[in-house]
């Protein structure tokens, strides 16, 4: 089962949760990206997501290790990233971490979609229903991150 | 280090506002051989005039991997030139 | 669509993450609680979780109006426990949190599953492998928590 | 308060080792008006044996909020014995 994944499928939370089962696992949590209707007030049509496929994958399992590193009563870790064109509503990320215990899960989880949207080569364009389209560019201030 | 100073070829990609400003997501540029990242990327500025507004932003990736712009580029490397990523 | 429940159906993490679902939200977190095959070294059987099932309801919908009035960003809160018994890997709570960014999902979170874990009037038992069986009693420190 | 203190009925509620220990999941009791939840707590001890191993770590709720030990009780109510929850 791959634990890290790019891919222009469509995501299922429950599909991602159960690349983790295991009968040590007594909690599960997971973070879900999905796509806004808006932002910044203006009404998005949809959003078109574009990888470099095969660093992403890398920089995932890169982020997989930095949590089990940090956090070492984490036992699993699952990150799986659509792209290509979501609509509104659509999930485009879904991040699973699992441990015997819930203490660590919640840092984890902060950290890996933090880690994600600071290292992991994908990028959005946001096609608006008034027309026009734009790269989001969270790294240059450009735009709020979700 | 023989003195001899060939040739490298590089592969360089382009994603999202760039690729888009170039029209293309891959080209091939020759470098001399000891060439790094700021070399490989000042070439591909003078070559790509469409790439200026964009390359004070970029990163860059050498084989999948994040690299400082003093790498020494080897032939065959796969450079990819990444605006700032906007996933999740 | 009711967003604090107490159920003998098992639980489904999709299906408590599309409770939410409304376009204005960016990020959803869940906090998901499985049943562990062993604690504190003795093999599990299965658990037996018993409810009061109008009060434990009660208090999961305060536990969703603390959150929302302590992170005034956040959108939605659902919360689903199951009782009755749960096999070893069954999932026993689903605790999901939207808003439009991500921010205060993960204090939000934690938040829930402690607040539940103290208040909610919901107890396990434990039978085990070798026979045998006990009430958890997380809040007489007998044992440690998920 | 007009001196007349009649009797009050409290439906009682049992869950988990408590309920097991006692073998019944509710009981109905008869108070005195005015009544108030250590009262009952006491009644139940004496009357029930059985309690008395879970009586220091029981919460109390009456009508479905969690209730301090003297909380006035009143005809009609509901309260419930909560052992240490263990939800999740």
């Amino acid at each position: 089962m791959e634990m890290f994944e790019v891919t222009t499928e469509p995501l299922s939370v429950e599909e991602v949760v159960a690349r983790l089962t295991e009968p040590a696992i007594g909690a599960v949590v997971t973070f879900v990206g999905t796509v806004r209707g808006e932002t910044d007030g203006r009404a998005v049509r949809y959003l078109e997501y574009e990888a470099y496929p095969e660093m992403a994958e890398e920089t995932l399992r890169q982020i997989g290790a930095e949590i089990r590193s940090r956090w070492p009563d984490v036992r699993r870790v699952a990150i799986v990233h659509r792209v290509g064109r979501l609509e509104i509503g659509a999930v485009a990320v879904v991040i699973a971490i699992s441990a015997a215990h819930r203490a660590p899960l919640f840092d984890a989880l902060r950290y890996g979609i933090d880690r994600l949207k600071e290292i992991v080569p994908i990028w959005k364009k946001e096609v608006w229903a008034d027309g026009g389209a734009e790269w989001v560019e969270e790294g240059s201030g450009a735009r709020e991150a979700v | 280090m023989n003195g001899e100073r060939g040739t490298i070829n590089i592969r360089v990609k382009f994603f999202a506002a760039p690729r888009e400003a170039l029209g293309t997501n891959e080209v091939t540029v020759s470098l001399p051989a000891g060439a790094t990242v700021d070399e490989l990327l000042k070439l591909l500025t003078e070559r790509y005039p469409a790439l200026r507004p964009y390359t004070r932003f970029l990163s860059v990736a050498v084989n999948r991997a994040y690299a400082g712009m003093h790498a020494e580029l080897h032939d065959g490397d796969e450079v990819a030139c990444l605006p700032p990523v906007g996933g999740g």
